[in-house]
């Protein structure tokens, strides 16, 4: 039927990779290259009672160093809520302060260790269950609770009606799940070189997984046109989802265009791993109700969000959790309550299953203790409650096509698991 | 002892951005040997956007997918791409290519039909050939038009976007709207092995069966599975950036030593993976999103296996052996307990 | 950023010369597997502390990678790498509890540069080769200008990151002898390769007709040094060896340990399975024996 | 400090300016340029940066460059045959075993260290002798096929005499 569809062509650029020519942001050199490296807050939460940069400027082999002032417009992200460089208050351990450009790593860091900067350490909030509470130390001036829409602190999903659903239950179960913080981990850590060409244009070679995603964004810090901010990347040593937030654009374009040189801002391992953007720690509690024939009849389930000290990409997460938090299965009531706080920590990110997969596993894991209580198999309460094509799933979604009961028989043939003919013969089809 | 257990974890994903209006563009451009630049901006990171994009580009001209270059790198020349993420870049990339295929054709036609004085109504384009309908004879190729078209100051360049469709404004009450029109499904069955004394936990098969609607390239989205089991297997099992959070974040893994992520020792010792014949109504050539799903059924399977070894839920990721060891303290302590 | 230099000496007359320099932090590389890492971390962070200069001292060049049995004696150099030991015949056959830890240790690429000296220099407590040289009740050659001394490992280690050799002293060699008894490692990592140990443990034991005349348990990364579980020994010596008999000495092994919370693993953890770990490998050890 | 370091790169001298502390690592990518060899983690962890050195594959973040001295050392670079790929690479191409390929210069140079050792291995083998190169994308799965392929000869023999060796 397909003549391209469906082969197995190797990918574009593999010969590349085998022979080790594909060339990564961390491969790309340019003449007179700088070297950044950047002052990070080493305290959880602190005030800057003062900075003085003035000698660090004047260390050997420094073109620049940059602080706040330095930035034009000094918020970014997709919630442009992210301080570039922190203002008075550093919100998370690691959050960029004080940024050099040097002829080398040594003279850059050479240079950080004169920036004379006092602290005052301030009490955190790191726990999300303490952090929601009133008195808790404040993350942000906005309070540390988000407010839905502007005015509401969950973010509501409701179906049919919940009470109802539990009365007709015979059983119900409840849960508490807990998910951690989790690191990307790609093998090239976030990595940025830019310059300005030879028509002034700003050109930043980048690890963004979205190249005009991240223009866009960072033409409002550097207070730039499009036509004069180009971005180069394109292909990554591995994103899943954390090359979504930027890392290193913002502070080697802006020092490039403070030294009129290009400037190269790899991240270590360890700053990679510390100090970008994370998949942060999620708490569901899920209520159920069902009855003794495996038929879910009502769900409650309360989440939440653990964004840490900026927004980033964790509003996102949780709107796409909600709509996905009940599962691959048709339940007529449902509630879904979903909070978000900030606390102390390095924002949350995207992370390849984002938002989704840490409620999956509350759900499904949800869903076997539910079976274990009505006494039917993990496989039967699958089937007895799986959606069928044109279902509409929880948030009113018409669904087209659908195989929860064809790879449910396909992966019990594949694990050698005998099924009763009444589930063989189901079809998602209605 | 080594204790046995099966689990398994059942899921749908949405393809692309949540609720939508995410577009992406794409342009084709022939070249005077009858080559092709396609341009998209998406990026490749190891998923296969390029010869997957190369893949459904070809299938909408009917040519080799051998004729295409393609510039992913840079926001002077390659076309808009809102985002790789939300595994959004097989379906919008696809659906954008499929509509610069047309517009492309449209072009084509529209010069051959001067170049051939044949009207465009009569002229037909299959497999990189223009050609009159009630004279095939009288046709040109790829090339010819590419040549013909750029030495006569004709710029043929086939352009095209999709934007799925924007879901109408969540409803704050019921939270009501439209994340995607088309989803992917996915079940996976998971055998561990528990060793009881000291909570360590070994996967030791996996099934994967997923509905990706039509796979583009098989050879790609195994790689995407492969990888996703691992990811998936290590959220079960080990990462953790902060293991005695929320009480403190002070002990920390800060590099590869210390965050541990799966190596090859790690992986199933047999695993198998099947994708569903299946066509998506929306999506290009009936594909739906792949990449972000199939990290999803791991960690709830390996949870439920281990429940079915040795009897205890691990309500907090990650399945240490720590963590198991400790859940399985309490129910033997719970069960003397109970006498 | 603090100065480095580097020094390849060919003979120790020059590598002594070297050691004994004033105002300069003088460091012996090896493999580098475990220093090198530390240099790079500290050359990323920023200098707030002046740090003397560091004094590299390579001791590729002197001829420490040779294995050499004299009698009894196995004499290892404190420059062979792990993968050397690995193939080496002598340690194949008659040190089976080196060869279980060299096994587990790190990957390929890692074993191929770092060496059993390095392992040892490092004084981590969770250096997997220690506690088989513990069991096997290794003796260390260090040596300076001033002559060679030999310390029992089991009088080497005096912290986390630190040992009884002296500033200008380098360790040469390690000395065992395999005995007749049989041997064993047991590791628990957080994964199977590429693995720090949240515990480990090595058993060294003789049988005869099922009744232990003599016997050594060392565990490791549950104390500051891996140490010697001289409550387990006791509590074996003269009895007949069985799983119940194993299992229940085995519990004195938290006698021996003062593990800490880390990033690895917690202390209840480590407390919790020490006994697995220490009955597993005099088991396995037993089990050798009977063969 | 720095010094002159002579050495061997994939079968030709070369002679370099390395600092006292430097990894080999850092003189193959910033001192010679050659940037197939990755830096992931400069920890030890990860492989990426993996080099055969006389013989051996080593990790070449953790070994001190000047300690190369006079020492053969091979990069990706040096396998290929001119377009003539070492069957390695043409395995873990045609298998799709790399994707973000980041990992894949260093996954190669293990694996054909680790086949001129044991030209047939068995599956557990291959997964023990790469298990210290990380992968993050990829599910290890496919380079293990790969290997076991070239090591049935799938993609033709093996060239004569190891890789790197002196």
């Amino acid at each position: 039927m397909f003549n391209s569809v469906g082969k197995r062509v190797p990918r574009y650029d593999g010969i590349g990779h085998v022979t080790g020519r594909t060339q990564y942001v961390s491969d790309v050199r340019m003449p007179d290259m700088l070297t950044c490296k950047t002052l990070r807050c080493p305290y959880h939460k602190a005030r800057i009672k003062s900075i003085d940069v003035s000698e660090a400027k004047k260390s050997q082999g420094v073109y620049a160093v940059i602080t706040k002032d330095n930035v034009p417009h000094n918020l970014f992200a997709m919630v442009p809520d992210h301080h570039v460089l922190a203002e008075e208050i550093t919100r998370y351990k690691g959050q960029n302060i004080a940024a050099a450009a040097a002829v080398n790593k040594d003279a850059a860091l050479d240079a950080l260790a004169k920036i004379k900067i006092e602290y005052e350490e301030l009490e955190p909030v790191i726990d999300p269950e303490e952090a929601v509470k009133d008195g808790a130390p404040q993350v942000r001036p906005e309070g540390n609770n988000h407010l839905f829409d502007g005015k509401s602190l969950t973010r509501k999903i409701r179906r049919g009606n919940v009470e109802e659903g539990f009365k007709e239950a015979d059983f119900i179960v409840e849960g508490r799940y807990t998910t951690p913080s989790q690191e990307h981990a790609p093998m090239e850590t976030c990595c940025s070189v830019a310059y300005l060409d030879a028509s002034g244009k700003l050109v930043i070679h980048s690890k963004a997984q979205g190249l005009y995603f991240a223009q866009g964004d960072l033409a409002n810090v550097f207070q730039l046109p499009l036509n004069k901010l180009k971005f180069v990347g394109g292909t990554i040593g591995g994103g899943f989802g954390g090359m979504n937030s930027i890392h290193t654009d913002h502070i080697a374009g802006l020092l490039a265009l403070a030294t009129g040189k290009p400037v190269r801002f790899a991240m270590t391992r360890e700053e990679e791993t510390l100090f970008s953007t994370i998949r942060s720690p999620w708490i569901f509690k899920i209520k159920d109700g069902i009855r003794k024939d495996g038929v879910i009849t009502a769900r409650h389930v309360e989440v939440l969000h653990d964004c840490g000290a900026y927004t980033e990409l964790g509003l996102y997460a949780v709107e796409k959790n909600a709509n996905l938090i009940a599962g691959a299965n048709l339940i007529k009531n449902l509630a879904v309550d979903s909070r978000m706080v900030y606390t102390n920590k390095m924002p949350s990110g995207s992370m390849r299953g984002f938002g989704v997969n840490v409620g999956q596993y509350a759900e499904q894991v949800q869903l076997d203790r539910l079976a274990r209580a009505v006494g039917i198999s993990p496989m039967e309460i699958r089937f007895i409650n799986a959606f069928h094509v044109g279902d509409k799933n929880h948030t009113g979604n018409e669904l087209a096509s659908v195989s929860t009961i064809e790879t449910l028989q396909k992966v019990a043939a594949m694990s050698g698991q005998k099924l009763p003919e009444k589930y063989l013969a189901m079809s998602s089809a209605k | 002892m080594i204790k046995k257990g099966r689990g398994m974890a059942t899921v749908y994903y949405p393809t692309g951005f949540n609720g939508g209006g995410d577009p992406d563009l794409v342009s084709l451009r022939i070249k005077t040997d009858g080559t092709i630049d396609m341009t998209n901006a998406s990026c490749e990171m190891g998923q296969g956007f390029k010869v997957v994009a190369i893949q459904m580009a070809a299938e909408a001209l009917g040519v080799p997918e051998t004729l295409f270059t393609i510039d992913n790198s840079n926001t002077d020349t390659a076309a808009f791409s809102m985002d790789t993420a939300g595994s959004r870049s097989t379906y919008i990339v696809g659906l954008a290519a499929i509509s610069a295929a047309e517009d492309l054709t449209k072009k084509i036609k529209v010069f051959a039909s001067a170049s051939l004085g044949v009207d465009v109504s009569e002229l037909k384009y299959e497999a990189g050939k223009v050609f009159k309908a009630s004279d095939p004879n009288s046709a040109m190729t790829l090339a010819q038009i590419g040549a013909a078209s750029t030495y006569g100051g004709t710029f043929i360049i086939g352009v095209g976007g999709f934007l799925p469709p924007p879901g109408p404004p969540r409803d704050p009450e019921t939270g009501a709207t439209i994340p995607s029109r088309s989803m992917a499904w996915g079940s996976t069955v998971i055998d561990v092995e528990v060793d009881d004394e000291t909570g360590v936990v070994e996967v030791v098969n996996l099934y994967d069966c997923y509905d990706i609607g039509t796979v583009i390239n098989p050879l790609m989205a195994e790689g995407q599975v492969d990888g996703g089991d691992v990811q998936g297997i290590g959220m079960g099992l080990f990462e953790n950036l902060s293991p005695y959070f929320p009480k403190n974040i002070d002990i920390y893994a800060s590099n590869y030593t210390d965050y541990i992520i799966p190596t090859f020792m790690d992986i199933p010792k047999h695993s198998e993976i099947e994708f569903i014949q299946s066509h998506d109504p929306y999506g290009p050539f009936g594909a739906k999103g792949c990449g972000e799903m199939v990290t999803n059924t791991q960690a709830p399977a390996i949870v439920n296996a281990i429940y079915d070894a040795v009897g205890v839920l691990v309500e907090s990721l990650p399945a240490t052996p720590e963590n198991v060891l400790r859940l399985i303290d309490e129910k033997n302590r719970a069960e003397t307990k109970a006498g | 950023m603090r100065e480095y230099e580097y020094h390849a000496p060919q003979s120790f007359e020059s590598l002594f010369r070297l050691a004994s320099a004033d105002g300069v932090e003088v460091r012996f590389l090896a493999g580098g597997t475990d220093l090198m890492p530390r240099i790079s971390a500290e050359r990323n962070q920023i200098p707030y502390d002046k740090k003397p200069r560091m004094r590299i001292v390579y001791l590729g060049a002197l001829g420490l990678d040779n294995v050499t049995e004299e009698g009894e004696r196995i004499t290892i150099g404190a420059c062979c790498t792990l993968s050397s030991l690995l193939e080496n015949e002598v340690v194949k056959t008659k040190l089976p509890v080196l060869r279980d830890a060299l096994a587990e240790m790190a990957g390929v690429s890692i074993r191929n540069t770092a060496t059993i000296g390095g392992n040892i220099m490092n004084a981590s407590p969770a250096a997997d080769s220690v506690p088989p040289l513990l069991a096997l009740d290794a003796e260390c050659t260090l040596r300076s200008a001033s002559g060679e001394r030999r310390v029992f490992l089991s009088e080497y280690f005096t912290g986390p990151g630190k040992t009884v050799a002296k500033p200008d002293e380098v360790l040469v060699s390690i000395a065992v002898k395999p005995g007749r008894g049989g041997s064993s490692f047991k590791k628990l990592g957080r994964r199977k390769a590429e693995t720090l140990s949240m515990v480990n443990a090595a058993a060294y034991l003789e049988l005869r007709d099922g009744i232990c005349e003599s016997i050594r348990v060392a565990v490791g990364s549950a104390a500051p040094t891996v140490v010697r579980c001289i409550d387990v020994e006791q509590a074996l010596v003269g009895k007949k060896i069985n799983e119940e008999v194993v299992r229940e000495a085995s519990l004195l092994v938290t006698k021996a340990i003062s593990p800490i919370d880390d990033i690895r693993s917690s202390a209840w953890y480590r407390v919790r399975v020490a006994p697995t770990v220490v009955a597993r490998a005099v088991l396995t050890a037993a089990e050798r024996k009977r063969g | 400090m720095s010094q002159i370091l002579k050495f061997y790169l994939n079968g030709n001298p070369v002679q370099v300016a390395a600092g006292d502390a430097d990894t080999l690592l850092d003189v193959l990518r910033e001192g010679l340029g050659f940037t197939s060899p990755k830096c992931g983690c400069n920890h030890g962890d990860c492989g990426a940066c993996t080099v055969i050195l006389n013989g051996y594959s080593v990790k070449s973040c953790t070994v001190l460059a000047l300690t190369a001295e006079g020492k053969n050392v091979c990069t990706v670079d040096g396998l290929a045959d001119g377009d003539k790929l070492h069957p390695v690479q043409r395995a873990f191409h045609e298998y799709g075993a790399p994707q973000c390929g980041y990992c894949t210069p260093g996954m190669v140079m293990a694996a054909v260290s680790f086949l001129n050792r044991n030209p047939s291995p068995t599956e557990d083998e291959v997964k023990e002798a790469l298990s210290g190169n990380l992968c993050r994308c990829g599910g290890y799965k496919k380079y293990v096929q790969a290997v076991m392929a070239t090591a049935r000869g799938e993609f033709g023999p093996l060239p004569e005499g190891s890789v790197g060796n002196v």
